[in-house]
């Protein structure tokens, strides 16, 4: 079991920057080029390491602490994401809890350090991460709450180890709904179309991009891992709710929810190829939907 | 010695200082003779109620004079109010602005009147017989009506004029009650020299006839109500404590209300036991102090003079006793240790305002703002004063506040409750609003300095140490008194 | 002797009724001393079973004061404020008149709900005493010159003093006494406080004493 | 020497130097050093038994026979619940004298400090009270105390108005308390265990109806929306150390009544729970939104009251939902977030509240959008304040996660719980948290990037001065104690279960199984905590390795425009104006706005204000219209004395009439 785990945190930290890669190329694919090579995340952080880094002026000790303590807690957060079944490393009732404020520390420190720099672009990035996140936060705990209600536990590893096709039979409509509000909580969190767009380059538009503008070299580094690993640790929530194949064999069960982390990946890029960014005032609904669709399914759970 | 024999001193002494004050020459001389009488006096009415201590009760003159704890208690807030009042007034006096400067003549008169004043409530203590009871309280109204207008201006001819129908009127209504309590009485075949003896008629009140007996208590209840400022027959108190003099002022509502009320409490016991102690007189008077309460909020919210303000607040305070002796009971305890700390408190209240007003010429609370800084002692003495008098802790008054929410929780009086809470509140708020300025508000205008001497100083300091010592402890010789007086307004023994 | 004192107290019922329908203050407070005149008389017939020295003095007393002494201090206050003679009411005289009418009945009405008072006194005498307190009220209440107050307090001190004379026969004499002297001071102080009104205002209008107020 | 001596020693020492420092007031110098020498002193001397309570969890009383009348005698005690409000109360007593000595420095006056230490001593004598009239004589006296310390800068309306509005609201709460102790008392003695005796045998309309009181009353103290008015006036008017004190413990004596008078009603009524919740949520929702549209620091930080009281709300609900439908594991841990996040909010409240003090003492202003770049000009101050500011957000691993989780913990519990009515409140109440944790974090991101990050705004802020030691150190003492609750917490954790066993009024034992629960999670959040330690460590070696010191120094990036200047900065009313704009029909927040005209445009101004939404819209016009009904009753006093005498005969003939059979 403790080696499924520890196995469960190694495959994030590895695989967690091929997502990027395979929805990098799933737009290429849908755009008809041929794209990036699937490893390329992994060359820019190989670079981003090897580079200088340039400080403005106005900045201080929390602008370098910014990205250090964001992947840090990237890192602490991978440990407690099960996956397929197995329990995550760290794993405790109402884990999920610090799951959500570990992300929590993350933000407020990127914030600030963006904040530091003083850059009004940075300052408008954050402003908008910080509305962004005070609403997906409480439709991922709702989500959560209605598993929790539904398998009776209030452990990560617990409540996702006690899904199963089965559970799907009892109350799929449920489950179904909580996938959705997840899928949006993810692609919020990420910064992901139809909530952000990663790759466009018009400061006055980005969210999560503009608020790292002026990091650059290792500290890049960190950044783009640590929102790799972020999109890992969300999505395998997602997978963990919509579909729990549980064959029984430790093994199959990995192999599948990795398929799914990939699936996922792929539905990103799909989005991305072919959904516009919707406007930054349509967002906030986007995301009390959400809330709305976790209630929803809280609903359905008690009548 | 037996005390007894010389209760007639404490009326002939301040006629004789009446007497004194008239012979004396200069302004310097009535001040001397006014402290040497008032000191002595107090020393000996304290000398009575340590009597009424030992013995219960002390009686001379064929039974007309007569001192028992009531009396007793009110005679001891009666010597702090005057003492007080009489320490006060050189400090007063030498404050005067230029203007209106009482002359040694004016002065020679205020003497007599204030002693004669003295003399009016001491009968009005002292007296055993219902008919001199309102004879003594007739004359306070008297004697007190040229107090108001010491300093002539038209605004004090007309609140003196208005004092003296208003009050002459209402005490006439004493009158006829008094004569109802006397035809009620006359089925008891007295000779003539004790029928209208108070303790006559209480040690056979049952053999009263009751419906005359409430006839004459609605007559005193308006009668000495009127007196002592009980809506709705207040109206004379507001003009009156505005334009009196601060030291007549703090008179007027540190006692001679008290004694109006003091009558109405004699009063209580004879009509209740005559009617079967059904309660009758207590709904009534706990009416009146309602309506007192609430009129006093409505009223006080929208005041701009200082002493009208504190007027109001009277009348308000008149109005808790009043709710105090209606509940009955321990609520007459209350009642009666709010008469206390009322009269303490607003003494001290109308001595600031005095010396405030006499700084800045006038009593409109606008001109008088930012008073801490301008006037340390007495503008501190005013803000603590009114903080008390809206029943802040831990001073005296939110104790007796307290006491009183008790007994009327305890007797489901759950209205009264209400709206006693809901009138205190409304008066706070009328207070405090005005209080903040008055204490910390920007100085209008640049009043003349207020060298406030060592004396002054010592009175502030009594005054609010006093308040602050029975906020938080009641010395037990004092609850003695106050049972056995509660004893008395209830008529029947009643456990505490 | 009923009828004796049932005529003493008709003297009053007109005196009164006189004095609510007077324009002119000098009659008015000739009403009422002839009013004083009566209530000194009223004792003797009252006590009539022997003429006590306590009992006749009162009544010197009562019509030395309320018979002589009133009126002239009032005449001299008059004759010093010397403004307009009439009464100027705020209710005109006949309305007045028929007010006083309504308040003997009512007064009789009232004293109808009180028992028999004790020493069975004549039937009449606490409706009129009630009646007379109604009308000097009235007059206070109704009437805009000072010296009318003054009058009306009177007139109340009259009614209550027949009730006392008449019911409380045995009222220690002391009291009497001082209650007498009572009015008289009450009297004299207000003729004084008047006296300063007119010197400070220069009217005696009590109508325009509302400078204080709220 | 016991423990309740020490107390008592304690509230004397301080009422005496109080005392003694007004009347040293002549020299500026030793009333300071008299008072809080004296202060200290106290504090130390009634921390010592409190914690010794909490470690020993025993209760003691003493009875003193000297009679407050109508009391049963001067009777103090403390127990475990005492305990946990007197340990921060002492502590940050202490603390906020020795940065007050510095603060007011020169600004001081001769009753500063005797107001502050009768404010301490209050406070205590509040928690220690067993008997009515005493809990009222010091309920009363702590309200006076403060109000003469948030109008000590009499100088400006402001204070003034703040001042008056605090003694109105303070006053109408204790106008319930009254009633509802007048009830209690009138049943048997002032003493508590008499009242407990009394309120167990209430009926159960009597007893809804107290409840109903109570919760207004010590509402009000505390800080509930939507009886929080005087808080935000009050707290900035203050003086910073002041502002700490009250802000971080004597709101919380509101919560210290409310808990110890519902423990006198006897079994709680479903819906207690529920109505608390609800007040929970409300408040803090809404404060937090109230404090993300302000711009003045401590205004700000004033509303973030509102919203933790809001948390402890909602921890209590859920405690006493849990008692109610009989789930002691919901109760205790309800409870005991709350009780923790009691102490919690002292500690990291204090800390700010100083914070700004030292930000007003230093830049000369509290406006965030005159601010900025602070943390090069006062590095103690900033880093203190973002403890705070990170702790307050209830992020990892300081104490504010703690006690979030522990309600979280508690709410988490109720959803899995069979009763449907808990299921709903759970649900509400992790749903309210999670909101207020986003909001919360925006708001302090926003209050500390402005303040102490980017560029000074204006020159003020560019000359700011660091605070001197005397200021830093007590800030520094209370951010260890943030990190310090944060990491012994699993150590923490016991302690509180003897006063939760008092507010259960069952056995410690229930109390503990129900704390139980709670152990392990906190260990393995100290564990994560380690880890996230470690980690940063790492990487910033790695860092330092990849880097060493080749890292070049140049000029933020400004998108190639040619001349940026301070001012460009994003301000604080820009940054929250996503989030305000959402919730702008809430907050109503009023606009002046000259939009920029022409292809020249000339002077433009743009100004938001957001009031309070209860106080313009509900008791603003509630005042206007009683007064107006009040004034109408004047007509009937114009001076007439005819119409005078008319009202008294009237009255006796009405008397005559309907009295007289």
């Amino acid at each position: 079991m403790m080696f499924l785990s520890l196995t469960n945190v190694v495959l994030a930290l590895l695989a967690a920057p091929l997502l990027l890669g395979v929805i990098n190329r799933t737009k290429a694919f849908f755009a008809g080029r041929r794209g990036q090579p699937l490893l390329q995340a992994y060359y820019d952080l190989a670079k981003l390491l090897r580079k200088d880094a340039v400080y403005s002026r106005t900045t201080t000790w929390v602008f370098r602490a910014g990205p250090v303590v964001g992947l840090a807690c990237a890192l602490t957060a991978a440990a407690l994401a099960p996956l397929g079944g197995a329990r995550g490393l760290i794993s405790f009732p109402c884990d999920l809890i610090l799951l959500a404020y570990l992300f929590g520390v993350m933000r407020f420190f990127t914030v600030v350090a963006a904040l530091d720099t003083g850059s009004s672009f940075e300052g408008m990035g954050a402003s908008r991460e910080v509305q962004f996140s005070a609403l997906a936060e409480p439709a991922l705990l709702l989500g959560l709450a209605v598993v929790a209600r539904l398998t009776g536990e209030l452990s990560l590893s617990g409540m996702f180890a006690a899904l199963s096709p089965a559970a799907y039979a009892a109350s799929g409509p449920v489950l179904a709904l909580v996938g959705v509000s997840f899928l949006v909580v993810v692609l919020a969190e990420n910064s992901r179309i139809p909530v952000d767009d990663p790759n466009t380059h018009l400061e006055l538009t980005m969210i999560h991009e503009v608020m790292v503008l002026d990091h650059s070299g290792p500290d890049f580094a960190f950044i783009l891992y640590g929102a790799a690993l972020k999109l890992w640790v969300l999505g395998s929530l997602l997978v963990n709710v919509v579909l729990p194949v549980r064959t029984g064999s430790a093994a199959l069960d990995l192999a599948a929810a990795l398929a799914g982390m990939l699936c996922l990946a792929v539905l990103v890029g799909v989005i991305e190829s072919c959904m516009a960014r919707v406007r930054l005032l349509r967002v906030p609904q986007l995301l009390v939907g959400a809330v709305v669709v976790s209630g929803l399914a809280f609903v359905l759970l008690l009548r | 010695m037996n005390a007894a024999g010389f209760l007639w001193i404490l009326i002939a002494l301040p006629l004789l200082g009446a007497g004194a004050c008239l012979a004396c020459r200069s302004r310097g001389g009535v001040m001397a003779v006014i402290r040497a009488g008032v000191l002595l006096w107090a020393a000996a009415a304290l000398v009575f109620v340590r009597g009424v201590r030992a013995e219960g009760s002390l009686s001379a003159g064929w039974g007309w004079l007569h001192l028992d704890a009531l009396s007793a208690y009110h005679l001891l807030v009666m010597t702090a109010v005057f003492t007080l009042s009489s320490l006060y007034l050189p400090a007063y006096f030498r404050g005067e602005p230029a203007e209106h400067r009482t002359d040694s003549a004016g002065m020679r008169r205020f003497g007599a009147l204030w002693f004669g004043a003295l003399a009016a409530m001491a009968l009005v203590l002292l007296s055993d017989n219902i008919g001199i009871l309102w004879v003594g309280i007739e004359a306070t109204t008297l004697v007190t009506a040229f107090l108001i207008c010491t300093h002539r201006t038209p605004e004090s001819m007309e609140a003196m004029w208005k004092y003296l129908i208003i009050c002459s009127v209402g005490v006439a209504f004493a009158f006829m009650g008094t004569l109802f309590a006397g035809a009620a009485a006359s089925g008891l075949h007295y000779p003539g020299s004790q029928a209208l003896l108070w303790t006559c008629l209480n040690e056979n009140a049952a053999r009263l006839d009751p419906v005359l007996m409430k006839a004459a208590f609605l007559f005193l209840l308006v009668g000495y109500g009127t007196k002592a400022g009980i809506a709705p027959m207040h109206s004379w108190l507001p003009d009156a404590h505005s334009q009196a003099p601060a030291p007549v002022s703090a008179l007027f509502s540190g006692f001679m209300l008290n004694a109006a009320l003091y009558a109405v409490m004699r009063y209580m016991p004879l009509v209740e036991t005559a009617t079967g102690n059904t309660g009758w007189s207590h709904r009534l008077l706990l009416f009146f102090g309602l309506a007192s309460l609430l009129t006093a909020a409505a009223f006080i919210g929208s005041q701009r003079d200082l002493k009208r303000l504190l007027a109001y607040c009277s009348i308000e305070h008149i109005g808790i006793i009043a709710i105090g002796l209606g509940l009955g009971g321990f609520g007459v305890f209350a009642a009666l240790l709010h008469t206390l700390n009322h009269s303490l408190a607003k003494s001290l209240a109308f001595f600031a305002a005095g010396r405030l007003g006499q700084m800045h010429g006038t009593h409109d609370m606008r001109r008088l703002a930012g008073s801490l800084k301008t006037a340390p002692v007495w503008g501190g003495a005013l803000l603590v004063s009114l903080l008390v008098l809206v029943g802040a802790a831990p001073f005296a008054v939110f104790l007796s506040e307290l006491i009183l929410l008790v007994v009327a929780a305890g007797q489901g009086a759950y209205w009264t409750l209400g709206l006693f809470l809901a009138g205190a509140a409304a008066v706070f708020v009328g207070i405090l609003r005005n209080a903040i300025p008055l204490a910390w508000g920007d100085p209008a205008g640049v009043p003349r300095p207020e060298r406030a001497g060592v004396t002054e100083k010592l009175l502030v300091a009594v005054c609010v140490g006093a308040l602050l010592l029975l906020g938080v402890w009641l010395p037990g010789p004092l609850t003695d008194m106050l049972g056995a007086a509660v004893h008395i307004v209830e008529g029947a023994p009643h456990e505490l | 002797m009923n009828i004796v004192i049932d005529t003493a107290l008709l003297a009053l019922i007109v005196s009164s009724m006189l004095l609510l329908g007077f324009s002119q203050i000098r009659s008015c407070i000739r009403a009422v001393a002839v009013q004083g005149f009566v209530l000194g008389a009223l004792p003797l017939v009252a006590h009539g079973s022997g003429l006590v020295v306590s009992t006749l003095l009162l009544s010197a007393v009562t019509v030395a004061l309320k018979g002589v002494v009133f009126p002239r201090v009032l005449f001299r206050f008059l004759r010093e404020a010397d403004v307009r003679r009439e009464v100027e009411p705020f209710v005109g005289h006949a309305a007045s008149v028929l007010v006083g009418f309504l308040s003997l009945a009512g007064s009789v009405w009232m004293c109808s709900r009180f028992p028999v008072f004790p020493g069975n006194p004549p039937p009449l005498v606490v409706p009129v005493s009630f009646f007379m307190v109604f009308v000097g009220l009235f007059i206070i209440v109704s009437r805009k010159k000072a010296v009318s107050q003054i009058l009306g307090y009177l007139v109340m001190e009259n009614g209550m003093y027949v009730f006392g004379v008449v019911v409380l026969r045995d009222m220690p004499l002391l009291v009497d006494l001082g209650v007498l002297l009572d009015a008289f001071a009450a009297v004299f102080v207000m003729g004084v406080a008047v006296h300063h009104i007119t010197r400070e205002f220069d009217h005696m209008d009590v109508d325009q004493l509302d400078t204080l107020k709220g | 020497m016991n423990p309740m001596q020490l107390t008592l020693a304690g509230l004397v020492i301080l009422m005496l130097s109080g005392g003694a420092s007004a009347l040293a007031g002549r020299s500026a110098a030793w009333s300071a050093r008299l008072g809080v020498g004296g202060a200290v002193a106290g504090c130390i001397l009634g921390l010592i038994p409190a914690v010794g309570t909490l470690v020993g969890g025993l209760s003691l009383s003493v009875r003193i026979p000297w009679p407050p009348p109508a009391g049963r005698g001067f009777e103090l005690g403390l127990d475990p619940l005492s305990a946990v409000f007197l340990v921060p109360m002492t502590l940050l007593g202490a603390l906020c004298a020795v940065y007050g000595a510095a603060y007011l420095g020169k600004g001081a006056r001769r009753t500063s400090w005797f107001h502050y230490n009768t404010l301490v001593a209050s406070m205590m004598a509040v928690v220690l009270a067993r008997d009515a009239v005493v809990f009222l004589i010091a309920w009363e006296t702590m309200a006076l105390s403060s109000f003469f310390l948030v109008i000590h800068d009499h100088g400006k309306a402001q204070a003034r108005r703040a001042a008056w509005l605090y003694m109105v609201a303070t006053h109408l709460g204790t106008a319930f308390l009254l009633a509802m102790f007048a009830i209690l008392c009138a049943r048997g003695s002032a003493g508590f265990d008499a009242l407990a005796r009394a309120g167990a045998a209430l009926p159960a309309p009597l007893a809804t109806v107290l409840f109903v009181f109570a919760l207004v009353g010590f509402g009000t103290k505390a800080g509930f929306m939507p009886f929080h008015v005087w808080l935000p006036e009050a707290h900035p008017a203050a003086p910073s150390h002041v502002s700490a004190l009250m802000s971080g413990i004597m709101i919380k004596t509101g919560i210290y009544g409310l808990m110890r008078v519902l423990g006198f009603l006897g079994a709680p009524a479903p819906w207690w729970g529920g109505c608390l919740l609800a007040v929970g949520v409300t408040s803090g929702v809404l404060g937090v939104l109230f404090a993300l549209a302000q711009h003045d620091l401590k205004r700000l930080l004033a509303y973030h009251s509102v919203e933790n009281i809001g948390i402890i709300a909602i921890g209590l609900g859920l405690g006493y939902l849990g008692l109610a439908h009989g789930l002691p594991a919901v109760a205790a841990l309800g409870f005991a977030g709350a009780l923790l996040h009691v102490v919690n909010h002292a500690v990291f409240k204090g800390l700010l509240f100083l914070g700004a003090g030292a930000v007003l003492h230093g830049a000369g202003t509290g406006e965030l959008d005159r601010l900025g770049g602070l943390l090069k000009r006062m590095p103690g101050t900033g880093a203190a304040f973002l403890v705070g500011a990170v702790a307050i957000c209830g992020l990892p691993p300081l104490n504010g996660f703690v006690s979030e989780f522990l309600i979280y913990l508690s709410a988490f519990r109720g959803v899995v719980s069979p009763s449907a009515a808990v299921v709903v409140a759970g649900l509400s109440g992790l749903a309210g948290l999670a909101l207020i944790g986003g909001l919360a974090a925006a708001c302090f991101t926003k209050a500390f990037g402005v303040v102490f990050l980017g560029e000074p705004r204006t020159e003020q802020a560019a000359a700011a001065q660091e605070a001197g030691p005397a200021m830093r150190w007590p800030m520094a003492a209370l951010a260890c104690l943030c990190g310090a609750i944060g990491i012994f917490s699993p150590a923490v954790l016991p302690l509180l279960a003897p006063a939760v066993a008092v507010v259960m009024k069952g056995a410690p034992e229930a109390a503990t199984a129900g704390l139980a629960a709670a152990a392990t999670p906190l260990t393995w959040i100290v564990a994560a905590a380690a880890v996230l330690a470690l980690l940063v460590a790492a990487l910033s070696a790695l860092r330092f390795r990849l880097l060493g010191a080749r890292a070049r120094q140049a000029v933020t990036w400004d998108c190639g425009y040619a001349a940026p200047a301070p001012r460009m900065q994003y301000t604080a009313s820009s940054f929250a104006q996503p989030l305000t704009d959402l919730f702008a029909p809430l907050l109503r927040t009023r606009r002046e706005h000259v939009p920029p005209k022409g292809i020249f445009p000339a002077g433009t101004t743009f100004a938001t204000e957001t009031d309070d939404l209860f106080q313009r819209n509900l008791y603003a016009p509630l005042f206007r219209m009683t007064g107006a009904a009040l004034a109408w009753f004047r007509w009937a006093q114009q001076g007439r004395v005819q119409l005078y005498v008319l009202y008294i005969a009237l009255t006796l003939l009405a008397l005559l009439l309907f009295c007289v059979e």
